[in-house]
């Protein structure tokens, strides 16, 4: 998958890739430095964390599950899309997979542009089109002992 | 006769109780591969709730089914 | 200034302070660790940065110069008026003073809500609200050897 | 003859070539003491253009000069 032309592997850049799947709890204090670029005047960022309580249940865990190949080409034509929608510098997202805990990062959105209208407006159309697009599960369990896979009317 | 691999997710592999098959199909379109499925493993969602993959990518319900080719029922998505 | 009751000293818990002013680099991710809560759904956070350009000019540096006893009124005015013109959980700011290089931190804003439309409207309301009224001054210092205040146009 | 303590920031401290100063003013408002320093110092602004601050917090105008506060003169803002 990795867009390395074999002729010249060291001096051709791999394809960039905008979006990741993280197996394990992801720093945000890294993927926001990874930013970092002198033509930045405006970061704006979004994060999921798992609540306590979804629709009035208590939940006490979830487990994300993702067609990760389908949910890597999606992640980046939301990211491509969103670049080429709005005046941005960069935008970068990660979604879990696996099991998480109350508390635990689900999904970070981050976006830099020279002014702050573009940032929260690209920031905000990624996250939205995450969720309606990502092909990805929540599968919640709750205190009463019940769990189920969520699947919302789109 | 069409020769596919079929992936299964969320709550639908729950009810196919498997993450995957291989099928033989002489279905014209994904409509009708998914409903042959449907009947197979008793899929309680309709096909109007779901969208379909091939390959890693969205496709239509009236793409025919391509030899060798990966599909996936898309239940709807609950990520973010 | 800390509203500390002198009979228990250590009931007492010391009165919230939501804004505050930093003469040094700061660190997000301690302030974002901060506001981690259990009923958190949506953490929305923007953040300002030094950009090598302002205006068509390049920017070499600049000083920020605060009314300080002013900033951290207003600074608290604009965060209680957040959480009571949202649904948010929390909202935090901080903003830098003194001297700061290209690329360096300005000014970051914590949002934590159930749910990301309350977290990405108060946050997008607090940075506007701070642009419009904090008594906070931008030195500009300029390639050419020209320096500057900024005081555009209300 | 009320005694205040006047702070200037930014392009006003420049002009001024001080942060702050001990005022007596018989001046009625706050509107007319931005007068009289303007006055002495030549400041560029108009009035119309800044905002009032007294003891920490925005003030009007028309607010009479309080006897021993501390009164700021705020020229348009620019941080974030």
């Amino acid at each position: 998958m990795a867009a390395r032309s074999p002729s010249s592997p060291r001096s051709v850049v791999a394809e960039v890739k905008r979006f990741h799947l993280s197996e394990t709890p992801f720093d945000t204090a890294t993927l926001r430095a990874q930013l970092l670029d002198a033509r930045v005047g405006a970061y704006a960022s979004f994060e999921g964390w798992v609540r306590e309580e979804n629709d009035g249940r208590q939940v006490h865990g979830l487990r994300y599950e993702a067609y990760a190949a389908l949910a890597r080409t999606e992640g980046e034509r939301i990211l491509a899309q969103a670049l080429e929608q709005f005046d941005i510098l960069d935008a970068h997202c990660v979604h879990r997979t696996g099991d998480l805990a109350i508390g635990e990062l689900a999904v970070w959105v981050g976006v830099t542009a020279g002014h702050r209208d573009a940032a929260f407006a690209a920031c905000r159309f990624i996250i939205d089109a995450i969720k309606a697009d990502m092909p990805i599960w929540k599968h919640e369990r709750y205190a009463d002992g019940d769990s189920t896979w969520l699947h919302p009317p789109q | 006769m069409t020769h596919a691999t079929v992936l299964y997710f969320a709550s639908l592999r729950d009810a196919a109780r498997i993450d995957a098959e291989a099928v033989q199909t002489q279905a014209a379109d994904l409509a009708a591969l998914y409903a042959e499925l449907q009947q197979r493993h008793g899929f309680p969602m309709a096909r109007e709730q779901l969208r379909v993959a091939v390959d890693g990518a969205f496709a239509r319900w009236q793409d025919a089914p391509r030899d060798g080719s990966e599909i996936a029922f898309i239940p709807p998505v609950s990520g973010g």
